[in-house]
Formats: C-alpha cells, sequence, structure tokens
C-alpha cells in the first residue's frame, strides 16, 4: 500500500512524457479529449493514490512516516543522495493538496484553456509542474528537495510565459524566474554550508545532527538565513516579492494552482519541514516573523491599490504567505500549515472564479471596468464571494480558523510590545478591506463599460471544480490536519476573550470600509491618490530594483558586449600590425630610395666614427 | 725606385673620396638607369683609384692587383646590368628606375 | 708635377660633374670617358703604368663602347633630353646632393684626422710586379675572376636576348 | 592495442575519407561513420572494467600500450587507459557521431578534406585523452590543433580567417609554454636521477625544488586554462566557435576544451602537487571570476552563437574551480561537468547551426518568435538551455552541485561567488530562449513559402539530439555509474595532494570554520 505512493509523482510524470512524445509518433495534433484524458487523468489517479494511502495507512495511524527508496542518486566521498522519499503528515497534506486542488484546476483547466492551439503543451506543463511539486514535498533530502524546488520554478516560468508570442508575458516569465533563482542561489549556498557543518543533507539526519550534537548555533543560524532566502524567493516574501504581481501573465488556472495553491507556499513547507533547525536560532525564527509581517502588511495595502482582478489576488496571496511566515517564525508551525491549506482552497477558489469572470469578461481584467456581474454571472459571483469570505476570514469560514490560530500564537509571543500580533490585526483590516472591496467592484454596483457583454462562459468542467472548492472553502476549516506527530504538541493558553474578539471584529470592519471605498471608487474610476499610486506600484520595489540593479547590469552588460578583455589581445594584435605597416613602408621598392637610406646610414655610422 | 711626382697620399684619397661622392649623388638623383649605371662606374672607379693610390703609397703591388678586380667585376657588372637594361625597356618601354618598384612591401 | 696632378684632378672632378648633371646621354658618356682617362693620368702620376693603361684600355675603351652601344639599341632619339630636364628638378636633386656632401664632408675629416707620414715617398710598381703577384698569389682569386666573367658572358647573352613574350606570362620570362 | 587500433583507424579513416572523394562524391560521410563507429565498438572493450572497481595500489590503468618510440631521449610511445581517460574516449567518439550526424548535409565543397580534418582531430584529442608519456601527450597535443585549424578556417562563417589566426595563436603559444615546461620537467629529473625520461609515471617521482616547480606548474596551467578557457585567456573562444562550422563548434566545446580540463587533472594536480596547492586559491578565484565573467558576457551578446561560447566559458570555470578545490566531491563534479557539459553545449551549438541553417542569421536582434514556426526544434532548445542553466534533475546540475558542495568544503567565500553564476546562467539561457524561440514572429520568416529550408527537425536531427537529451536525463538522475568510473582516478590525485600535506588541508577548514564564526558574529544567543 506504502509503495503506491512512489506512483503518485510518477504518473504526472508520464503524463508529461506521454504529451511531449506524441508529435515523435503522429504526425497530427491529438484531440483536446485526449490531452485531458492523460493530463487530466494522471493528476486524478495521483489524487486517488493519495487518497487511498491517507486512508489506509495514515488515518489510523497519525505518527506513521513512510520512506520510498528508489535509487541511488549521488554517492560521492561522504555525500551521500538517494533518490528517496520521506512521507510524514506534513508531507501527506501537501499531498493532498497538490494532488487535490491540482487535479480539480486541471479539470477547471480542460474547460478554461478549451481551444487553445497549445492544449497540449499546457498539459505537459501542466502535468510537469505537479511533478516537481509533489517530489519537491515527498524528498528525504534537501538536494531532491532543490530538484523539486527548481523544478518547479521551471515550470512556473513556462507556464507565466506560457503565450509567448506577446513579449510582456516572457519578461514577466524571466523575472519570475531569475527573481527565485536568487533565493534559489541563497539556498544552494545555505545546503553548501549544512552539508559542510554535518556532512550530510538528508533532513532526518540533518535533524538529529542539529539536535543531538553542540552543534555550532552561528552556522545553524546563517545556514536556516540562508534557506529562508531560498523561502522567500519562492514564496514571493520580502524581499523578493516583485516577480508575484507580473506572474500573472499566466493562464488564469496557472496562477490558482502554481502562483496560489501550491507553489508559492513551498517556503512555507520548506521552513516547516526544516523547523527542529530554525527552533536552534532564535536570530531566524525572528528573521521569519519579521519577514513575514512585514510582507503581510505590504502586499496587503498594495492590493487595496490595485485594478487588476488577478493582481488583487496576485498581492493578496502575497499577504496570505506573509501570514503563514509569520506563524512559523512564532512558532505556530501547524497553524502555518493550516493557514497553508485553507488558503490553497479559497485561493484557488478565487482565481478559477476569476478565471471565469476573465472569461465571460473576454479577456477583461480591469475591475473599474465591471461591476453589477452578480446578476449575469450568478454561479461565479457566489463562489467569488465564498472565497472572499474565508480570505478575509469572515467568522465559520476555513480562513477563520486558520488565521484565528496564527493570530492567537503571535499574541502569545510577547517581546515587550505585541508588534507581529499588531501587523496580524492590521492585516486583517486590510485583508477585509481589499478582498471585499474586489468583490463589490466586481460584482456589485453599477454596471461598467465591459459588463454589457459579459457571457457566462462556464461549462460543466469548469463548474464542479468550482463547486467542490467552494464547499472546500467553506467548510475546509473543520480539516484540520493531525499535524502533531511532526510539529509534536503545542498548547497554549487562551488569551483574553478581547483579543478573540478584536480578531474576529476586523474583517467585519474591513468590509464596511471596503463598501464605501467601492462605492467611491466606483465613482471616481481609476483615479489614484499619491500614496494609492505608491501602493499600487508595489511599494516602489520594482522602481527600486530596476535602477539599482537591473539598469546597472544591463548597462555593464552593454558595456562590456565586446569583452574589454579581448581589447588587451585586439591592441598588442593592432600595435604589431602599426609596427609592421610601419616598416613595410620603407621597403616601397625605390632603389633610389633604398640608396638614400644607404647613405643616410653610411653617414651615421662615419659620424659616430667621427665622433669617437 | 722612390717616385717623386706624387703629390701626396691625403691628396690621392681625397680625390677618390669627392669622386665617389658624386658617383653616389648622381646615382641619387638620376632617374634613367643609363645614367645611374654611369654614376656606379663613376663610383666603382673611385674605390679602384683608392686601391691603387694606397698601392702606391706603401709600395705594395696588392693595390693594383685590386684593381685588375675591380676592372673585371666593372665588366662583369655592366654587361649584365646593360643587359638587364635592353630587358626592362623592352618591356616597359622607359628607362625610368622608378618605374620598377614591383618589390615593394 | 704637383700642378699636373691637380689640373687632372680638376679635369676629373669637373667632368664626373658634368656626368651628373648633364641631359644628354651621349655627352654625358663622353664626360665620363674624359674623367677616366684623366684618373689613368693620375694612375700614371702615382707609379701604377699598368693601372693606367688598364683604365684606358678597358675602362674608357671597352666598358663605354658597351653602354654606348646600348643607348645607341635603346635609341630613345631626342625626347630624352627633355625627360631628362623634367627628372632632373632640384627638388630632386637638393637631397642627394646634400647627402653626398655630408658623406664627403666626413670622409675629408676623417682622412684628414690621420696621422698621415709626411715622407710622400711613392714607389713605382710596375707591370711585371703587378703580374708576379696576380698569378702567384692571387691566382684563385684570378680563377674566379675568371669565371665571373664567364658567367657575366653568358648571364649577359642570356639576358640581353629578345623572345617573343606573351602578354599573360610575361611575369616569369626572366 | 585497442587503443592504438582506435588511434590508427582514425587516422587512417581521415585518409580513405579525402581520397575516396574522388570516386565516391559523398562517401567520405559514410566512411567517417564507419570510421567512428568502429571507434566505439572497440571502446566496448573495456566493458569489463566497468563493474568492478579498480583497486588504488595496484595501479589505476585498465590497459596500457609502450613501444619505444625515440630511445635516445627516453621518449615512448606510451598509451594507456584508465576510468577519466576511458570517460573521456567516449565522450569524444559519441561525440564525433553526434556532430558527424547533425551536420549530415551541411558540407558542400571539399568534402573529403572536411571529414579528414573532423576524424584527425578527434584522433588527436584520442590521444590526448591516452598519451601517458609527456612528448607523445605534446605531440598529440598539436595533432589535434591543426586539422581543427583547417576546419575554422576553409568551412567557417564570415570572419572565419580571423577566428581561425586568433585560434591558432592562442593555441601555439600556450601549448609552447607546455613545451617548455615538459622539457624543463624531463631535465630536472635527468639532472637529478640520471635517466632521461618523458614517462608520466616515472616524472610523477620527480623531486623537484618549491621554486621550480611552480613555475613548471605555472606553465602547464597557463596551457592547460588557455584550452580550458578561463579568464583571461579566454577570447579566442567566443571567435573560434562563433566562425566555426557547426561540426567544428560541436567538436571544439564538446571535445576539445575538455582536454585542458584533463590535462590540469592529469598532469598538473598530481605531478606538482605542493604548488598546485600553494595556487589552489588562485586557480579557484580565476574559476569563480570566470564562471561570472562568462555568465555576464552571455547575457550581453546579439549573436547567440557568441552566446552559447560565453557561456562555455562560464561552464568551464566550474570545472577549474572543482579541480582546484582539492577535494573529491569538487574534483568529481568536475569531471562530470566535462561530460554534462560536453553534451549541452554540443547540442546548443548543434541547434544553432540548424536554426542558421534554416533561417540564415543567428543574429537574436533579428529573431523571435521561432516557435510558432519551428516547435520541435524549440522545444529541444528549451530542454538544452535549461540543461545549461543548470536545472536539477539534468547531468549539468549534478556536476555544478557537486562541484560547488565539494569547494565550498575548501573554500567558502570563492564558491559562494561562484554560485552567484547560477543566476547568471539563468539570465543568459532564459534571455536566449526569450529573444530567439519567444515573442514574436518576424515577418520574414512567416512565409514559409520561400523554400523548404524551413521545416522542423528531421528525423535525423531529432534522434541525434533527444538521444543527447535523454543522456543528460540519465546522468542527472543516475550519475553514479560515471563517478564510480572515475574514482581511482580522482581519490589517487587528491591522495598525492593530501599526502602532500596531510594536516594542511585539515587545517584551512579549520580556519575556514574559524572566519565563518567570526563573519556570523553573535548574532543567535
Amino acid at each position: 500500500m506504502q509503495g503506491l505512493l512512489a506512483w503518485v509523482p510518477l504518473l504526472p510524470l508520464i503524463g508529461f512524457l506521454l504529451l511531449v512524445a506524441i508529435p515523435l509518433f503522429y504526425s497530427k495534433e491529438p484531440s483536446e479529449k485526449f490531452v485531458t484524458a492523460i493530463g487530466v487523468g494522471s493528476v486524478g489517479i495521483s489524487a486517488l493514490l493519495t487518497a487511498i494511502v491517507a486512508t489506509t495507512v495514515f488515518w489510523q495511524n497519525p505518527g506513521e512516516v513512510v520512506n520510498i527508496a528508489l535509487w541511488q542518486w549521488m554517492l560521492v566521498d561522504n555525500l551521500e543522495l538517494g533518490f528517496n522519499f520521506h512521507v510524514d503528515w506534513l508531507t501527506l497534506v501537501m499531498l493532498m493538496i497538490i494532488t487535490g486542488v491540482g487535479f480539480l484546476i486541471h479539470l477547471y483547466s480542460a474547460g478554461y484553456m478549451r481551444e487553445d492551439p497549445d492544449f497540449r503543451r499546457y498539459f505537459a506543463y501542466l502535468n510537469l509542474f505537479v511533478c516537481a511539486m509533489l517530489i519537491l514535498v515527498m524528498a528525504d533530502n534537501l538536494v531532491l528537495l532543490y530538484l523539486g524546488w527548481e523544478g518547479v520554478g521551471l515550470c512556473s516560468y513556462l507556464l507565466i510565459g506560457f503565450w509567448y508570442k506577446n513579449p510582456a508575458n516572457g519578461a514577466a516569465a524571466q523575472k519570475a524566474f531569475i527573481v527565485t533563482r536568487i533565493g534559489d542561489t541563497a539556498m544552494a549556498i545555505g545546503l553548501f554550508l549544512l552539508f559542510f557543518e554535518f556532512s550530510t543533507l538528508n533532513i532526518p539526519q540533518l535533524i538529529s545532527a542539529a539536535d543531538s550534537s553542540g552543534a555550532n548555533s552561528q552556522i545553524i543560524t546563517v545556514a536556516t538565513l540562508l534557506l529562508l532566502g531560498g523561502a522567500v524567493g519562492k514564496s514571493a516574501q520580502l524581499p523578493l516579492q516583485t516577480w508575484l504581481p507580473d506572474a500573472m501573465a499566466g493562464p488564469t488556472p496557472v496562477s490558482a494552482l502554481i502562483h496560489a495553491a501550491t507553489m508559492v507556499t513551498a517556503g512555507v513547507y520548506l521552513i516547516a519541514r526544516m523547523h527542529p533547525l530554525y527552533m536552534l536560532s532564535e536570530t531566524a525564527m525572528t528573521a521569519v516573523a519579521v519577514v513575514g509581517a512585514l510582507t503581510l502588511l505590504l502586499a496587503g495595502f498594495s492590493a487595496i491599490a490595485q485594478s487588476d482582478i488577478k493582481r488583487v489576488l496576485a498581492y493578496s496571496t502575497i499577504s496570505q504567505i506573509g501570514y503563514m511566515f509569520l506563524a512559523l517564525g512564532v512558532g505556530a508551525w501547524s497553524g502555518a500549515i493550516f493557514h497553508l491549506m485553507t488558503h490553497a482552497f479559497f485561493k484557488a477558489l478565487l482565481f478559477l472564479s476569476a478565471g471565469s469572470v476573465i472569461l465571460s469578461l473576454h479577456h477583461e481584467q480591469n475591475i473599474f471596468t465591471m461591476g453589477g456581474l452578480y446578476r449575469r454571472i450568478p454561479f461565479t459571483f457566489i463562489c467569488f464571494a465564498i472565497g472572499c469570505a474565508c480570505l478575509a476570514a469572515l467568522p465559520f469560514t476555513s480562513g477563520f480558523y486558520s488565521k484565528d490560530q496564527i493570530l492567537l500564537r503571535a499574541w502569545e509571543f510577547h517581546d515587550g510590545f505585541n508588534s507581529l500580533w499588531l501587523a496580524g490585526i492590521l492585516g486583517a483590516l486590510v485583508t477585509g478591506i481589499y478582498s471585499f472591496r474586489v468583490l463589490f467592484l466586481v460584482f456589485a454596483g453599477s454596471e461598467g463599460s465591459s459588463s454589457s457583454h459579459c457571457k457566462d462562459a462556464n461549462n460543466t468542467v469548469m463548474r464542479v471544480p468550482l463547486a467542490i472548492l467552494a464547499t472546500l472553502a467553506l467548510f475546509g476549516g473543520m480539516l484540520a490536519p493531525p499535524l502533531q506527530s511532526v510539529f509534536g504538541t503545542q498548547t497554549w493558553e487562551h488569551p483574553a476573550a478581547w483579543v478573540e474578539g478584536v480578531a474576529i471584529a476586523m474583517p467585519l470592519i474591513g468590509l464596511v470600509i471596503a463598501w464605501g471605498l467601492s462605492r467611491q471608487q466606483q465613482k471616481t474610476g481609476e483615479k489614484r491618490s499619491p500614496i494609492m499610486q505608491f501602493w499600487f506600484s508595489g511599494w516602489g520595489f520594482d522602481w527600486l530594483y530596476e535602477n539599482l540593479l537591473a539598469k546597472p547590469f544591463r548597462n555593464l552588460a552593454r558595456l562590456n558586449h565586446k569583452d574589454i578583455i579581448d581589447s588587451i589581445y585586439k591592441g598588442t594584435a593592432a600595435f604589431s600590425q602599426q609596427l609592421n605597416s610601419l616598416l613595410s613602408s620603407s621597403q616601397n621598392g625605390q632603389i633610389r630610395w633604398y640608396l638614400a637610406t644607404f647613405a643616410a646610414g653610411s653617414i651615421l655610422f662615419l659620424a659616430l666614427l667621427v665622433a669617437l | 725606385m722612390p717616385f717623386e711626382t706624387a703629390p701626396g697620399l691625403e691628396a690621392g684619397v681625397l680625390l677618390a673620396s669627392i669622386l665617389f661622392c658624386l658617383g653616389l649623388a648622381g646615382l641619387m638623383m638620376r632617374r634613367n638607369i643609363i645614367f645611374m649605371l654611369m654614376c656606379v662606374e663613376i663610383c666603382t672607379n673611385a674605390a679602384a683609384l683608392m686601391f691603387v693610390v694606397a698601392g702606391a703609397h706603401w709600395g705594395n703591388a696588392d693595390g693594383q692587383v685590386m684593381f685588375v678586380f675591380v676592372v673585371t667585376l666593372a665588366a662583369a657588372e655592366v654587361a649584365i646590368a646593360l643587359a638587364l637594361v635592353l630587358q626592362f625597356y623592352h618591356r616597359k618601354h622607359t628607362v625610368d628606375i622608378d618605374q620598377l618598384n614591383e618589390l615593394r612591401g | 708635377m704637383n700642378f699636373v696632378f691637380y689640373l687632372t684632378a680638376a679635369i676629373a672632378i669637373i667632368s664626373t660633374i658634368m656626368v651628373i648633371f648633364h641631359k644628354n646621354a651621349v655627352h654625358a658618356l663622353l664626360y665620363l670617358v674624359t674623367s677616366l682617362l684623366a684618373v689613368a693620368v693620375i694612375f700614371y702620376q702615382f707609379g701604377a703604368p699598368l693601372a693606367a693603361a688598364l683604365e684606358v684600355i678597358i675602362y674608357a675603351g671597352a666598358i663605354m663602347v658597351l653602354i654606348i652601344f646600348v643607348i645607341m639599341m635603346l635609341n630613345q632619339g631626342d625626347s630624352t633630353v627633355v625627360q631628362e630636364q623634367a627628372w632632373l628638378q632640384p627638388t630632386t636633386w637638393v637631397g642627394p646632393a646634400i647627402l653626398s656632401a655630408l658623406l664627403l664632408v666626413q670622409l675629408i675629416l676623417l682622412v684628414s684626422s690621420g696621422q698621415i707620414s709626411s715622407t710622400q715617398t711613392f714607389h713605382y710598381i710596375g707591370p711585371k710586379q703587378v703580374g708576379i703577384a696576380l698569378f702567384s698569389h692571387y691566382v684563385l682569386a684570378v680563377e674566379l675572376a675568371s669565371m665571373l666573367l664567364l658567367a657575366g658572358l653568358v648571364g649577359a647573352f642570356h639576358l640581353a636576348r629578345r623572345r617573343k613574350i606573351d602578354q599573360g606570362d610575361s611575369n616569369n620570362a626572366i | 592495442m585497442t587503443l592504438l587500433a582506435i588511434i590508427i583507424i582514425l587516422f587512417a579513416g581521415g585518409i580513405i575519407a579525402w581520397l575516396s572523394e574522388r570516386y565516391l562524391q559523398k562517401g567520405g560521410r559514410w566512411i567517417s561513420l564507419v570510421s567512428l563507429l568502429l571507434a566505439a565498438l572497440l571502446l566496448v572493450n573495456y566493458w569489463s572494467y566497468l563493474g568492478t572497481p579498480q583497486s588504488v595500489s595496484g595501479g589505476p590503468w585498465w590497459d596500457s600500450l609502450q613501444a619505444a618510440w625515440i630511445p635516445r631521449f627516453g621518449i615512448s610511445f606510451h598509451l594507456a587507459v584508465d576510468g577519466l581517460s576511458f570517460l573521456m574516449l567516449t565522450l569524444t567518439i559519441a561525440m564525433g557521431i553526434f556532430g558527424l550526424v547533425m551536420t549530415w548535409n551541411d558540407i558542400n565543397f571539399r568534402r573529403g578534406f572536411f571529414y579528414f580534418n573532423f576524424l584527425w582531430t578527434l584522433a588527436g584529442v584520442v590521444g590526448v585523452f591516452t598519451a601517458i608519456d609527456l612528448f607523445l601527450f605534446f605531440f598529440f597535443w598539436e595533432v589535434m590543433l591543426i586539422p581543427m585549424l583547417f576546419l575554422i578556417a576553409v568551412w567557417g562563417y564570415e570572419k572565419r580567417i580571423y577566428a581561425a589566426i586568433k585560434f591558432f595563436i592562442f593555441t601555439q603559444a600556450s601549448s609552447l609554454l607546455m613545451l617548455i615546461a615538459i622539457v624543463g620537467l624531463a631535465y630536472i629529473h635527468y639532472r637529478n636521477s640520471g635517466q632521461l625520461t618523458f614517462n608520466y609515471n616515472e616524472l610523477l617521482g620527480a623531486e623537484l625544488t618549491a621554486n621550480a616547480a611552480y613555475w613548471l606548474m605555472l606553465g602547464f596551467f597557463i596551457a592547460f586554462i588557455v584550452k580550458l578557457p578561463a579568464l583571461p585567456f579566454h577570447t579566442w573562444l567566443p571567435d573560434a566557435h562563433t566562425q566555426a562550422p557547426t561540426a567544428g563548434s560541436i567538436l571544439l566545446a564538446a571535445i576539445l576544451l575538455k582536454t585542458g580540463a584533463y590535462g590540469l587533472l592529469r598532469f598538473n594536480l598530481p605531478l606538482f602537487p605542493e604548488s598546485s596547492m600553494a595556487f589552489a586559491p588562485v586557480a579557484m578565484t580565476i574559476g569563480a571570476i570566470s564562471v561570472i565573467y562568462g555568465a555576464m558576457l552571455a547575457f550581453a551578446q546579439r549573436d547567440m552563437k557568441r552566446l552559447v561560447a560565453y557561456s562555455s566559458v562560464s561552464h568551464m570555470g566550474f570545472v577549474l574551480l572543482g579541480l582546484y578545490a582539492l577535494d573529491t566531491i569538487a574534483v568529481q563534479g568536475a569531471v562530470m561537468q566535462m561530460i554534462a557539459h560536453g553534451l549541452s553545449t554540443a547540442a546548443l551549438f548543434a541547434l544553432v547551426g540548424a536554426l542558421q541553417h534554416r533561417l540564415h542569421t543567428r543574429d537574436m536582434q533579428q529573431l523571435g518568435g521561432v516557435w510558432a514556426i519551428l516547435p520541435k526544434l524549440s522545444a529541444v532548445a528549451l530542454f538544452f538551455a535549461i540543461a545549461s542553466l543548470g536545472l536539477p534533475g539534468l547531468g549539468n546540475f549534478v556536476a555544478e552541485f557537486t562541484v560547488l558542495v565539494g569547494s565550498f568544503r575548501s573554500n567558502h567565500w570563492i564558491t559562494a561567488l561562484a554560485a552567484i553564476g547560477l543566476i547568471g546562467a539563468a539570465l543568459y539561457a532564459l534571455l536566449m530562449m526569450q529573444r530567439v524561440f519567444f515573442g514574436k514572429l518576424r515577418n520574414q520568416f512567416e512565409s514559409p513559402s520561400e523554400s523548404g529550408d524551413t521545416a522542423d527537425l528531421s528525423l535525423r536531427e531529432s534522434c541525434a539530439l533527444l538521444s543527447l537529451a535523454l543522456l543528460l536525463v540519465v546522468i542527472g538522475l543516475r550519475p553514479q555509474p560515471i563517478f564510480n568510473i572515475s574514482e581511482p582516478t580522482v581519490t589517487q590525485a587528491i591522495a598525492e595532494i593530501k599526502a602532500v600535506a596531510p594536516d594542511q588541508n585539515l587545517l584551512s577548514s579549520q580556519s575556514q570554520r574559524q572566519e565563518i564564526l567570526i563573519s556570523t558574529g553573535d548574532k543567535s544567543p
């Protein structure tokens, strides 16, 4: 039964290979149905297998850890890496999210991408993504994790730039890959450091080595901070968050799968996976928490100012992952993973319903041209509203349960002044504002310019996933995963009632503010005040990086595109050529000139004789 | 037997030098190959004069022996050179030495 | 007797100057012959009668005749004078003249700086002595000279021969 | 005998291919293919050695052949093969076949002479990888240059003469240095032992003064890094690569560059252990700077082939870094990088060649949106581009990762610097994808009516490229066999160095640790 787990990542890989290999055997493009069968089917079976293993193996025994050794990857000197999987409850939660939500999004994609000429390529990429993501979460050593880590980055790149004919998409894809690669490089250096210190990169071994030996705490601090660098890059946290809003150039289901539900949460997974190491270093923990708190606020405010429906959701994703980082930083490991899970449900729901909106409006994404859509696409409206409620963490939705856990834990985390909790609470208010603002702007109020030609584009393949996700988003709060086996039992006393009260009240206040804001904005249109403009631009990070890093680098590259070192050799060559032409011009073939030089030479010679 | 009528070694050397320099000057300034050949003759002649004067001064027959060789050389050289001039004129229809510059670098 | 020497020396110099500046080749050649004859006289004065004789016979005689022949064979006509006029502009001859003058000055300086014995005794060396030296000590050189002459003969014959020269093959005809 | 047979087959095949041109118009390529396949078949002889790990005590050589050549000077015709050589030989023959198949129809004039040069280059390289006599090594080193020179100068692109001369001057000047070093080494050994020999195994024991060893080492080092190439001797490479015909570029990138790395590992490190150790930080710095500088220049290029060429500089920087980390993992990684880079870059050059063959330009300003007309080619190019940027799961990642892990143990900061090259690799590889394959299709390529040229990859090309891709995946997922094959040679070379200063290395790593502690300060309690 446990062996089935190995098939979970393998099936999407087979799907990918089949889809890629089709042109080798078959000259015509296969039908969409065939592609759907392979692409969606492979992930579906994976989801089924995961469910079977979860119920048969893990449900009975929460402490179960399954190790699957496939083959030895590398064995050089004392570097020993296996292609081995390590599945515990943490992994299982991720597996269920990836395969389950992934399957739903695949299904939805089959509807969303219908009649796209590159249908096959799309599903090939998507399957490869699922495979890489599964390897990421199942890896039992950090290098295999890194394999998945980079693999999902690649798929993200390919899918953001899926509609390659528009250069803007390509630029966004490139940006996404390179910004995350910066984090990945930090992470790679972290791996080197860990290997240098512990001589192993196997996660369980690392953890036991770090726990048992009086390991050097400075090295652990540096290493965990470097790993945090990787996590920050992949999860679009400060200061590497700038790629995610641009990544919305990809097809909307892609944004749902990669840039909301799964890949961007890989950083959270990484830190949760390595939590024993983080616990050894207070500095690293604080760093994680501060990064999370800052990001959730910054991204939240940016989300308020956006006008593109997908960018709002992108910033909200950054903000919500900020919550997860905050949770990690204060040691609420299971809270972070719980929020990761609920977030996967409701954010996937939000993106998919946003996709429906966009498709219904013929690829219009500006929320200021929408409005009053609840009459035209009621089903989408309901789904989107549920998503927004969860996102804002209205009571009794799934988002509420998970976020509440984080806030309470942050409250406990006194550092003299409850700044982390305050950030979280303020973030909750902001979340309420931006989520309902977009809901009201899109679905409520008067009809905008593009609302008139709205045509419900949902078909059954799209409705079913939406419905399931809506249910999950609403009731996912009941499904708190039993992660005690991984993180240990964490208990904390319940704080004062008013703390709970504030946490409940904030989204509601946000809702009210959002109503006012959306009313006002629907009148004023897209004009923005300076502060809004600043938030709209993502706090100027793009500008900063463009001018601080990208431009100088490009200019340097352009200046040096002829290779300055080559000029040394070219100079030498030019010098000898000059010398040559000088000498050869003296050899002009004129006998009388030779004679004159001969005479002059004699004169010189005799002059020497006379002088001496 | 001493020969009393001689005007002195310096005078002879001086004359040889003047003749040689004149020949060299002519060689450099003329473009006509025939004239250049004549100037070459002047130069060789000056050199020969030098031999003879020196030989006479030291009372040695070697000076005149060398003179004989110089004359031989001059004869051979002129013969070859004139043949070349003929060939050159035949090809280029000119005696301008400046036209002969195909060996330039 | 010094007077005779200076006179002949002056003749030699003047006629040589005429050679290098004259426009007409035949006239120049006559001046050259004059110069050579003057040098022959000087040879005689320095006690070298054989040299004087050879100078007259071979140089002034045979070699000059050879040149005359060639001038005749080229047969350039009167245009040569004009051409020479054009070629012999002051700009052409000033440079060489300066160079040669410089050289001359240096030679004079060198000659005058050397210590020459005051005994201006010159020795008469007759043809007999020369002949003995030539065919005893220098016999190898004589053989070489004969070979040189032979080579000169063959070479001159080969080079001067007029052949049919095709246009395309003119470069490697020599 | 097998080694000699391989070399003879290649030499003879070249001559026959040349002579046969008169009778068989296009026979040269078949003859080349047959001789390469024969050579490959001969290599299979060594199959039995693959499984069994060789004991270091019995010497690492699998097979050797020795015959007196110029006995008076102690020069013998001495070939031998061990794991490292075997890997390189396999790579050589495989890339030879690949280059041949990829450019099956590309050569339009002087075909016989082309295949002659092609095979002779390969024969020279085979000789270089197997020669154990230093003089013989030098001989083959020169043999591989001249045919390569002709390949560039005769069948190259627009500025081929310039590139060929530059290539020749650089490599010739460097091999002169090597010759001096070889003769110097043999002479010093002769003075010390009274025995004049160029035999590698005997020269290993040569006693050198520290000073002499340092200078000799430097001579070898420069000769090899010119070939590698590393900064600041890399500038011949972009020109040579860009102007060479596709087959020539493949040979250059896949094989000829490896001779430099091979030389460093085979000769430089074992012959001069102390001075190599003293020199290691400098060499590692050169490697790290090459990585970054190459990546930056690759990013700045407009010409697609130049981009790939500079990426080679970047990749070979990893090799240099790994070799001079003097760490088993890093050196193994360097060997792996030699192979992986050979495969990926050869494929990229082949792709650029195929693209130029179809669209008649390799200027990236003029290309764009090629995916729309050549989807198969573009997909394959995507694969190799991401291989070249070091995506895990493919061969290049295994190589770069092991190099970096290993070098990190011997020097933290230089390795961290080199790791930045990973970002650089992403920059240029994606830039190439974006400029050439994605984006809007240029008008001039839109109408395929021009000719049948714009056909997608043919079956022959697809097979060649896909087999390379498959190899990269296999290496990326299961690199262990290759590590096993090269292990005895690598461990011996490292042991040689470790034996010289057993505690120095320990000391340095200890001090590194100290350094880290100081730099991190007292951040954590």
